[in-house]
């Protein structure tokens, strides 16, 4: 590593003025999706219903991060700390959820556990 | 929550430790992302539960959701979208060097947007829920026509009043910090060199605003409305 | 067996001197004191005992083998390059890829051995065979409370025959315990509002402690009792002994008819719920599209929340029975609901 | 690569003032920035919190002599081993070395004036006595007695003590982790010295940084749940509670999704501070660099998918039990990796043997057989038998005293200099490592046998057949707990009357020994420049010249 390496995230930042068309454009964006969201949950989707939900929510986070927060003019270390807290929460939601909607399954023999394997190890190693 | 940027609340807006503003700058952002990061990660806590109790009582769920006015939640959403929008215009006008009187109106029309969302919740929702005897913990009435469900429907209402009763305690946090804003605002501390504060009090706000976003479908359009056809 | 050597004695004869002389006389018989004193693993009762400890000894070997390695190297190199001036000057090391690589490697393939020995021993020990006796338990603070298939209640004891394959069902009425059998090697949580369970194959007559393993309050070091590991024959014996109490799945069908559940649900399926014969281990079909296996926390779920369990082709009109059968009366309901089962297969034969 | 030397002995300018006589009074340390000082103020209140769960765990010992119980009431003892892990997991080893020689030595270790944020530092230490406040409280008002595990129904309807006062002073406590660890991210990132790149960092510097992760990512979600127990308690409304559809178990998943990681929280900066030492006590540069450095990473990121492992006789799916067992084993490799990459640097090295290389050798072993017998509990089968028995007792106290203390230990002994500026009598240092060493093992390796025969923990009455090994165990704990006031001793000594150190004792490489000991204010006197990587210690092909 060279010496000019150090500060190697202290790039030069410019500070990024957002036209105010954007903003309100941004603006308009999330009016629009509350009203979908909220139209969208008149009509009868089966489970799409969430799905659609959560598409239009993401959206507008989407839109609120990238634009209000300025993420769009940020650097890269910023967004690693985004998605790697949604990564890590994404952690928390399905390895429980794994526990939880899997205990009532049904047992099934796996293919290692059919005493083809095991004898072979335990006489291998006793 | 509000001490990163009361941290930077430095009179002279330039603190020892750093090489050069633009370092602290960046550190700064980059402190209240990581905040923000946390803070995903505690209401993450209460969207994993909600997440898997939701999956295991969604009848029951989608009762208690019925119970909440769609019209309220929706105003709340487009009230904290307006509010986030004069938060940006806020920093935009410190950004560009504008007047502080400019800047001043930004935040106070957040502030006003923000405690518009908290007398909403509080008048239409909470003090409603509270005459209809659906707070849980304070006289909460099953109602025959739950049936069994009703202890199901009663945790809903659980994480309906943790999930919107954190939020809202958010949501006073940032006016608080808002109003320490425009206190400094007024002093002239802001301008187009040094808005930091401003900056990530604003990446605080938006981030509230975001929770809500997540909130108000999971929370009031559960299993849809076509059902009961709304209120 | 060597818990039944006195410690007491063992103790008095370290003291005396007796022990040592022994090691050095008798070296055989010293050992068998001194494994006496420090015995190094509970009795071994139980079908899956044997395998865990051999499982146990493996892991015991790994780690006193990387251990001495980790030492012996440390103390070798702690001696050879030992500072011996100031103006030591060490090579110019940096690292080997080479050596990274085994050190990574070797130890995940060693992982892996034991992963998937341990696997498939971890699934036995919580998949009970068809034909196991079942025995139902009940903790609460600050007792355990079971009771056999066949009606003799038992408190802080537990009564098995030897060779016989012997499943426990259990749920709790207040907070978490654990029912835990070290001789058997055998342990599961207890938990409230739903049913877990395990099983095992005692090998070995005797008597074995059972404890309460996840912390319960108070008395939690007291919730503590024998299991009792008999011959067939004594085990026999045992039960006809105790045969004040009629067989569960009788005394569930008396909670049954007294509920008036008999006015519903009929056997032939034309009552106003589903029948209930032969419903037990098979999925049912619910109006909400889903199909789950009828087990005991399904049957416990449709007395307290029927109405999260609607089952197809039927109004969801029964009422919720929360708080009106004690823990015991649910499993005599489930043991009924799952005679009802075998009768019809028995009537089929 | 490096041929730069550098002269072990060359001494900066005495500079006459530092951080300790810079100001004087009361005030000028309750309302000081100086990272160094809040390091301190740390140290102080965690020696506290260290002696009142030490003396919870003595009574526990005492009270353990007889199968009857020798001492105390069954309630006490519920009392006396909550408030013992309460205190020693979340005040005291959770802030150990993040907080003191965290504090103190990652800016002098970047070449750096102080953290990035001088106030929240300061704050996160009121934040943190706050929460020593409302525990110590729960203490006094008649304990608590959950356990430091606080498994609801338990905790949240049948306990009659103070849960809602300790699980408060818990989550408060929480809040000085996040922004201890929010800090150090941002002031590792942002304010390293001109020249100082990522892979120039000393290795505590990288084990803070994974540490911080944990921190900033783990903590969080303690709060929310002791706020929704908290909740559930007062109300009597709330999610885990069966009796209304509520599942216990969610509790200990969200509970784990935390504290499992911070059993990392607690090992990693010691794996950091041993990277230092063996490097210092053997003058040569660390085996393996780049690997030592992504473990860390590495076992902060895999420590938060495995947390299923305290849950496989709890009633949890046996699939999920399936996926967090392999993931534990997973987790093992990268501290493995590290073990052997320490014992690597040794090769050839020119190893001296001071008090603090005794800590790192007595950890290294220790960690060893802490880490392995690890194994025996992230195997599903042996789980069965082992789990909630004495065996999982030892084995934490292996990795988390045999680990984390001796690190801990090891570290004031290397930095002590450095942070009064004294020397310590090396001899009673030396002896006092040894008597740990002896004390810990004789405490605790019983314990492992005590637990594959089947002793439960957490049972203050036990089988007579238990007692000899209970009783070498607590024979153990007092030679354990003299090892302990020891160093308590002769530190107190040393600060008023050591001989004075010098800026460099051990000829140690490091920016935080350029700098005069103690450190001034500003920490260097000029803003240093870094021109090589760490641990370039003078080579044979150097001395060759």
């Amino acid at each position: 590593m060279a010496d000019h390496d150090a500060h190697g995230e202290h790039v030069q930042h410019t500070e990024h003025v957002v036209p105010i068309s954007t903003y309100v454009g941004v603006f308009l964006v999330l009016l629009v999706g509350t009203a979908l969201t909220t139209g969208v949950a008149y009509i009868d989707l089966g489970r799409w219903n969430t799905v659609v939900a959560l598409i239009i929510a993401v959206t507008k986070m989407l839109f609120v991060v990238l634009f209000f927060m300025h993420v769009k003019y940020n650097p890269g270390l910023t967004r690693i700390v985004i998605v790697g807290a949604f990564f890590w929460l994404g952690i928390m939601i399905c390895f429980s959820m794994a526990d939880e909607l899997t205990r009532s399954w049904e047992y099934n023999p796996l293919p290692w556990n059919s005493s083809i394997i095991l004898p072979y190890i335990q006489h291998f190693l006793f | 929550m509000s001490e990163t940027a009361l941290h930077h609340a430095n009179p002279t807006g330039f603190a020892h430790q750093f090489e050069d503003l633009e370092q602290q700058h960046e550190a700064g952002r980059l402190g209240m992302w990581i905040f923000l990061a946390t803070e995903i990660l505690f209401f993450g806590g209460m969207f994993t539960a909600y997440t898997i109790y939701r999956a295991l009582h969604l009848p029951a769920f989608v009762i208690g959701s019925h119970l909440l006015e769609v019209q309220f939640g929706a105003t709340n959403t487009v009230v904290l979208i307006c509010s986030s929008l004069t938060m940006a215009l806020a920093i935009r006008a410190a950004q560009t060097g504008k007047e502080k009187s400019t800047i001043i109106m930004w935040l106070v029309l957040t502030m006003i947007l923000g405690a518009t969302f908290l007398g909403l919740k509080l008048r239409f929702e909470w003090y409603h829920d509270y005459v209809e005897h659906i707070v849980p913990g304070f006289g909460f009435v099953y109602r025959p026509e739950w049936g069994s469900l009703a202890p199901s429907v009663q945790m809903f209402m659980c994480f309906y009043f943790f999930m919107t009763g954190l939020h809202a305690l958010h949501m006073v946090v940032g006016l608080g910090i808002l109003a320490v804003l425009v206190g400094m605002a007024g002093k002239g501390k802001f301008t187009s060199q040094y808005y930091v504060p401003l900056e990530i009090s604003g990446l605080y706000w938006h981030f509230v605003d975001i929770v809500w976003i997540f909130l108000f479908p999971l929370l009031y359009l559960i299993g849809g409305r076509y059902a009961s056809g709304g209120h | 067996m060597i818990f039944d050597v006195s410690i007491d004695a063992t103790i008095n004869a370290a003291v005396n001197g007796t022990m040592t002389t022994n090691l050095a006389q008798h070296g055989w018989a010293g050992l068998q004191t001194l494994a006496a004193m420090f015995p190094l693993q509970p009795p071994v009762a139980s079908s899956i005992a044997g395998d865990i400890d051999r499982l146990y000894y493996l892991l015991t070997v790994i780690t006193l083998f990387f251990t001495a390695l980790i030492f012996s190297i440390i103390f070798y190199f702690m001696v050879k390059y030992r500072r011996r001036s100031n103006d030591d000057r060490p090579p110019d090391i940096h690292g080997s890829l080479v050596l990274e690589l085994a050190w990574t490697i070797i130890p995940s393939l060693i992982c892996v051995v034991i992963f998937v020995w341990s696997s498939s021993l971890y699934i036995r020990a919580y998949h009970p065979p068809a034909n196991a006796a079942e025995v139902f338990v009940i903790g609460k603070q600050w007792m355990w409370h079971l009771q056999h298939t066949e009606g003799p209640r038992e408190i802080n004891a537990l009564h098995v025959p030897v060779g016989v394959p012997v499943k426990l069902t259990m749920t709790s009425q207040d907070v978490i315990h654990g029912f835990y059998v070290p001789a058997f090697r055998v342990k599961k949580d207890v938990l409230p509002g739903r049913y877990t369970s395990f099983w095992f194959e005692a090998t070995e007559a005797g008597t074995y402690h059972l404890f309460c393993t996840e912390f319960c309050g108070t008395s939690h070091t007291e919730m503590i009792g024998w299991v009792y590991a008999m011959p067939p024959r004594e085990y026999a014996e045992w039960l006809a002994n105790n045969e004040n109490d009629e067989p569960m799945a009788q005394q569930g069908e008396r909670i049954f008819n007294h509920y008036t559940c008999n006015y519903c649900h009929v056997p032939d399926g034309s009552g106003r719920g589903p029948s209930l014969v032969g419903i037990f281990g098979k999925p049912e079909k619910l109006s909400n599209g889903q199909s789950p296996v009828v087990d005991e926390d399904l049957i416990r779920r449709a007395l307290m929340e029927p109405n999260s369990v609607p089952v197809e082709g039927f109004a969801p009109i029964m009422p919720t029975f929360k708080g009106q059968f004690t823990e015991e009366q649910i499993l005599q309901l489930i043991a009924y609901v799952k005679s009802l089962g075998s009768q019809e297969r028995a009537n089929a034969k | 690569m490096s041929t730069a030397t550098i002269d072990l002995h060359e001494a900066p300018a005495e500079s006459s003032t530092n951080y300790l006589n810079a100001t004087y009074g009361m005030k000028s340390w309750l309302l000081t920035l100086d990272h160094k000082r809040i390091g301190m103020l740390y140290l102080g209140t965690i020696t506290l919190m260290f002696l009142v769960g030490g003396i919870a765990a003595v009574l526990m010992r005492l009270n353990l002599l007889e199968p009857q119980g020798a001492l105390v009431e069954p309630d006490t003892y519920n009392k006396l081993f909550s408030i013992h892990g309460i205190l020693m997991v979340f005040f005291f080893l959770v802030p150990s070395i993040p907080a003191t020689l965290g504090n103190f030595l990652i800016p002098l270790m970047i070449g750096a004036r102080d953290v990035a944020f001088p106030r929240l530092n300061l704050m996160s230490w009121y934040v943190f006595i706050t929460g020593c406040a409302f525990v110590l409280y729960a203490v006094m008002a008649g304990g608590v007695d959950t356990g430091w595990t606080f498994y609801p129904p338990f905790s949240s309807s049948y306990s009659h003590s103070h849960v809602v006062a300790a699980a408060l002073g818990i989550f408060i406590a929480g809040f000085s982790s996040i922004l201890t660890g929010l800090n150090f991210i941002v002031t590792i990132h942002k304010m390293r010295a001109p020249g100082m790149t990522w892979f120039r960092l000393p290795l505590f510097i990288w084990a803070m940084y994974a540490t911080s992760l944990i921190f900033v990512l783990g903590t969080p979600v303690i709060a929310v749940t002791l706020l929704l127990l908290g909740a559930e308690r007062l109300l009597h409304v709330g999610i885990f509670d069966p009796a209304i559809g509520g599942d216990p178990l969610l509790f200990q998943h969200l509970f784990w999704f935390y504290s499992h990681p911070a059993v990392y929280i607690m090992i990693l900066p010691g794996m950091g501070v041993i990277s230092e030492l063996i490097t210092a006590f053997s003058r040569k540069k660390i085996f393996g660099y780049s690997f030592v450095a992504f473990s860390s990473l590495a076992i902060a990121i895999i420590s938060f998918v495995v947390w299923g492992h305290h849950m496989f006789v709890t009633g949890q799916s046996i699939y999920a039990g399936l996926v967090f067992s392999v993931l534990s084993f997973v987790v093992a490799i990268p501290s493995a990796v590290k073990v052997f990459n320490w014992t690597a640097t040794l090769y050839k090295g020119s190893i001296s043997y001071e008090a603090p290389m005794l800590y790192a050798l007595g950890f290294i072993g220790l960690f060893t057989m802490g880490g392995l017998t690890g194994l025996f509990l992230a195997s599903l089968a042996t789980d069965i038998h082992l789990n909630s028995t004495y065996f999982i007792v030892a084995h934490f106290h292996y990795v988390m005293v045999g680990g984390a203390v001796m690190a801990f230990l090891g570290g004031i002994h290397y930095w002590w200099p450095k942070i009064t500026g004294r020397m310590y009598p090396d001899l009673w240092a030396r002896f006092a490592a040894f008597v740990i060493f002896i004390g810990f093992n004789l405490t605790f390796f019983p314990q492992f046998m005590l637990g594959y025969l089947g002793m439960p923990r957490r049972y203050g009455i036990y089988p007579e057949e238990f007692q000899v090994l209970n009783v070498m165990s607590s024979a153990g704990a007092s030679i354990l707990a003299v090892g302990y006031v020891i160093p308590l001793v002769y530190f107190f000594w040393s600060w008023n009357y050591g001989p004075p150190a010098g800026p460099n004792p051990w000829g140690a490489t490091g920016l935080e020994w350029e700098t005069a000991s103690p450190p001034p204010t500003e920490n260097f006197e000029h803003t240093p420049i870094v021109t090589e990587e760490p641990y370039n210690y003078p080579t044979a092909e150097v001395a060759s010249e």
